[in-house]
């Protein structure tokens, strides 16, 4: 029964984001949008599951494809639609945008526009909790399988390891980093064999399906807070481009559609139907309810003011710099 | 004459050269089917094959250091890094090795590199996608910097660059990718190291370049009909910079406005300021030096914000206008 | 008054932090039983432990983005990079994370991280190992850059950059380790942003930091039997940078030298330059202004060479007189 | 017979290089030197058996520790000599010193002072390599257990891997980096799995064994031309500090003197009488020989010149940076 419940949390989460990621690329597609973004429709379990399945008090370090993984951790939606407005509403005041989405006070380390930062961040995360003693929190840290292509992700790896920190590694793997294919960027497309090295445990994981996502990360949860860090990789794909203006020269329409008919969602929605846990009509209200949510936010953005000039310099440092100690 | 736009100048450059020498190639992310971020070097892969349009994982250390040794074998890659920002994962090997080898080993070997890197904000792509880096390499010794205005400019500095045995930085802002102007259909060189007065004039000088100077040429259009006369000096190479020119037109116009995207704090005009400050145009000076560029701020996402940390073109004149005082 | 070199100043500084606030520690390479590779931490692992006198692999990206990880979730690191050349391997960390995740995320959290790094040259080090890379720095907002002179500055200012709230970059030349002079025994801060005239004088204002300092102030020595009068104003903040004590200096004196380690061209002596020249002290200038820096070559080893591309006292002296005249 | 002469060679060399090493200590500990210095003694077997290994054609990048390497490569000692004393006539002019002996032109690409800098640059050699269709060549990249933990090691191995380059790999295990134990610095000391991820061969062996070392390398080296890289540890140790002022406390006098029991040298010198390819005299006389070749490199350093200081300036830049094209 509470499995249920939280098959149906999922499910809502889920359709929020894509009708979030929807509702942008509307905006985006007609210019409506100042910036870049990008999108994850078609990767929501990954976000989801990955993030249920932590604790309140859990960290999260999001990727430049991080709409998802925001709202999967509960970030107000308002405040993201109106940030990727530019508004002053916006959870960073307008000043971050779609790649900058974060709430550091409430745990959402943000997203990273600089591929493989993250994971040293993370690994500074996780090892101030653990100087803190905070013994029952964790940090996930989600990257790219193109990203793992950086030193950063070696150095991390190994620190994490070593200080055998309370820190899920989560490798989304889309198959692509932007037009580069996984067989063309890494010598050994395995990623699972990328944390051995350190004696890091890993996993590959159908990333469309979101209850073994939720119950990988949830195991995940318990072992790096005895055993140190470990790798998820969660296997999935992006249906849009890879930004605004991607002609998918580099993927067929095939591989497109192929993996359009593994979209998690629809997959979540006949498992609730498959254990009776929701109706036909239960589904529809969910998405509709979604999708009226995602109205309201962006009427939201809309309505909300930009930031009074005035302030733009505002934010750069913390406090009084010039200090007259 | 024919026209082309910026990015297709360069495209055109790198053409040509990989037409004439086979040692020359292209190596970066997404530089191939996808034609690079910027498109600009789209259908490079049909004409050259996948070996000389190397496309690399997402490894900017890995692949800046790649193109110097391969410089070292007297190869001439030039390395589309996709935004400038991204140049700081590979700082390492531009600084302390392309600029380094060839002095710190007495003089035997050179590094014929060119990196090419998208810079500049307006795209409301936020602080770390955005920025205009020069000064951050104005300081290393060693390293050639380029910062081409137009499509003309463009294509006969990047030859030039290419056919130089230094490494050099090629700084390409992304608004200007866009941008028309006529082109040669030949292969031509311009010198490095050589400023272009883009428009003559009497009352100040304005040293800049890259996009700023058409910010700056357009300004000077209107002051005109207040009756200010700007010269538009485009220093065109940073490194090494053309004193001459600037303080040869600061003697004549008794006036310095200096315009930079880049934030003012150290950043490259206060160079500039210092070389006109310690020549003989001191004593020509007629007023204060006076410097439009980037807030000190991140660049903001928010377009409103964005526009507003930018120099723009009424900032400019506010500028002139107060120096003419 | 007691006497400490700065070598024990600065460790002092660290001590007496780490004593007070469990949140602080120390984190770098070798600083363990060998003390660091200049020898400033020796006997801190035995007094604090191997977690709060954390040792590292040679891994600054990895472990400089850990700092800032844990000081996002409230710890206060000081990382100790061995030679400030090695930032470039972890410039991104420092450049487009630690400087811009406060703004970037709206202002909601703050980086109090302190690194610490050696720089300059007189060691025969060669160019990979002695550089002064303030410039490296000086153009992005959101850093704090303090470069301490003496003993009881570098202890004053290390406490004020510990507590303060904000990334703070904190520059040591080598040459001033051993070297000894007055500081208390108690904790107490110096105000961050604010310059410090160690030496009056009528004729001439020196804008230096650093180890400079010192060879401008024998220098101002040897020029007083001349009848030369030196104004040593050690800016020992150069972000934010006091710019009123500068231009009320030049406003007195009418002249302006400026002496720094780093190569001369792109180095941070154009800002100084750029500062007063579009300050009212424009007006007040009598001579142009001048730069004693490193020649604009990577420093080589050879102690006659080094010798020769580093500011000297007689090149001070060479500088002054060349302004008098 | 033809393998008792290459052990003689390689014993001879190793002699070369400890008494050149021998002897830089010497005026090193006397001050007589400018500058630092990496000692490779205990580890010449390491740099002999990999480098003889080669054929004339192939590559060599070095490390900090680099003497050993240049003299196993055939590096003149006389003009090493005079580089690390700062002189005209040392290989790189004296601007480059111990950190830098480099012969690019002869195809020693030079030690690194920035530890994991040389990885990527080798990838790009070897790249190089089979752009040019040099079919029988290879490269060979020496570095540290320590320098594995770089990011630069995980993506030049993966660049490597990706473009099957005919690329050796040398990690000079001496168990240490700096103060820093292998399994301290390491999750998991065991550097052979490190290149798993990428598909990599590798293994590990006995690196004081001249002959071991040798035959390893020399089928690597046959091996790398048909199927891309390969990583091979050679386990050693280093007798001295790490650099000038190293007082040892990390490693116990026991752990040393066990380790001098496994000397090299003496090693390959019981094996050359075990097999009778040379007497006790023999033995005697070729260190003596490699001592007298010694003293005439000192001789030749201390009398030679340093470089005129007009000269400073030059080498930074390859020809004529401003062009009038
Ligand atoms: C250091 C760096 N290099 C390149 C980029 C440009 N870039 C942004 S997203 C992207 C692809 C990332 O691929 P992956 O990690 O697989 O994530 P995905 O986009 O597939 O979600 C690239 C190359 C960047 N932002 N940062
Ligand atoms: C990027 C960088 N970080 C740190 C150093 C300082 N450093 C020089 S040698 C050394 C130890 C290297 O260890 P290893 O790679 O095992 O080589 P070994 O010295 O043992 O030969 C360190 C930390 C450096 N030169 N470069
Ligand atoms: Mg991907
Ligand atoms: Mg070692």
């Amino acid at each position: 029964m509470i499995e249920n419940e939280l098959i149906i949390e999922m499910y809502k989460r889920m359709w929020l984001i894509r009708k979030f990621e929807e509702k942008i690329n509307e905006y985006f597609s007609r210019g409506e949008i100042h910036g870049t973004c990008h999108l994850c429709i078609g990767e929501e379990a990954t976000a989801v599951g990955s993030i249920f399945a932590l604790k309140k008090s859990d960290y999260v370090h999001g990727t430049h494809r991080g709409h998802g993984q925001a709202i999967a951790f509960g970030t107000d939606v308002n405040s993201m639609m109106a940030e990727i407005f530019g508004k002053a509403t916006g959870l960073c005041k307008g000043k971050g945008g779609s790649m900058h989405i974060a709430d550091v006070e409430k745990r959402y380390l943000g997203s990273n526009g600089i591929l493989g930062a993250s994971m040293p961040i993370s690994v500074g995360a996780a090892l101030a909790l653990k100087k803190k003693k905070c013994e029952d929190t964790v940090v996930l840290c989600l990257f790219g399988d193109g990203s793992s292509n950086q030193g950063a992700f070696h150095e991390a790896m190994n620190l994490a390891a070593l200080w055998k920190l309370p820190l899920i590694f989560v490798c989304v793997n889309n198959l692509y980093g932007m037009s580069m294919s996984i067989d063309r960027s890494m010598s050994d497309p395995d990623l699972t064999k990328r944390s051995l090295p350190y004696g890091i445990r890993s996993i590959s994981i159908d990333g469309n399906d979101i209850m073994g996502v939720y119950e990988t990360v949830s195991e995940a949860r318990s072992y790096v807070l005895g055993n140190g860090p470990m790798l998820i990789v969660e296997n999935t794909y992006r249906h849009m481009g890879h930004a605004k203006m991607d002609a998918n020269r580099y993927r067929t329409k095939e591989e497109i559609n192929s993996w359009k008919q593994k979209d998690p969602i629809k997959r979540a929605g006949e498992l609730l139907l498959k254990i009776s846990a929701a109706s036909e009509q239960d589904l529809v209200q969910y998405e509709s309810d979604a999708a009226e949510r995602i109205e309201n936010a962006v009427r939201f953005a809309l309505e909300s003011p930009v930031l009074a000039i005035e302030k733009i310099a505002d934010d750069v440092f913390a406090g009084e710099v010039v200090s007259d100690a | 004459m024919r026209e082309l736009t910026y990015g297709q100048a360069i495209k055109e450059a790198m053409t040509l050269e990989m037409r004439q020498d086979e040692d020359v190639f292209l190596m970066g992310e997404d530089i191939g089917v996808y034609g690079g971020c910027f498109g600009v070097s789209l259908g490079m892969l049909e004409e050259f094959g996948p070996e000389r349009v190397l496309e690399t994982p997402i490894s900017e250390l890995g692949f800046v250091g790649a193109g110097i040794g391969s410089a070292l074998l007297k190869m001439r890659p030039i390395v589309e890094i996709m935004f400038s920002d991204f140049s700081t994962v590979c700082y390492d090997q531009i600084v302390n090795q392309a600029a380094k080898i060839r002095y710190m080993f007495g003089g035997k070997n050179s590094v014929p590199i060119v990196i090419r890197m998208p810079d500049g904000a307006g795209t409301g792509a936020a602080a770390q996608h955005s920025q205009s880096p020069e000064a951050w390499y104005t300081n290393v010794p060693g390293l050639i910097i380029i910062a081409p205005s137009t499509p003309y400019d463009a294509k006969g500095l990047l030859i030039s660059a290419i056919r130089n045995d230094n490494p050099v930085l090629f700084f390409e802002h992304k608004l200007l990718y866009g941008m028309k102007g006529e082109v040669p259909e030949e292969y031509y060189t311009l010198p490095i190291g050589k400023a272009d007065i883009k428009r003559e004039g009497s009352d100040i000088t304005v040293a800049t370049y890259g996009r700023m100077v058409h910010l700056c040429l357009s300004a000077a259009e209107e002051l005109l009909e207040e009756g200010i006369s700007l010269e538009v000096v485009d220093l065109r190479t940073l490194s090494p910079l053309d004193k001459r020119t600037i303080i040869e037109s600061v003697k004549k116009t008794g006036r310095l406005l200096i315009v930079h995207e880049a934030h003012k704090t150290g950043g490259f005009g206060g160079e500039i300021a210092a070389t006109v400050t310690e020549s003989e145009a001191f004593y020509y000076l007629d007023s204060p030096i006076e410097r439009c560029c980037s807030m000190d701020v991140p660049i903001p996402c928010s377009l409103e914000l964005e526009k507003n940390v930018l120099p723009t073109k009424e900032r400019i004149i506010a500028s002139a206008r107060g120096l003419m005082k």
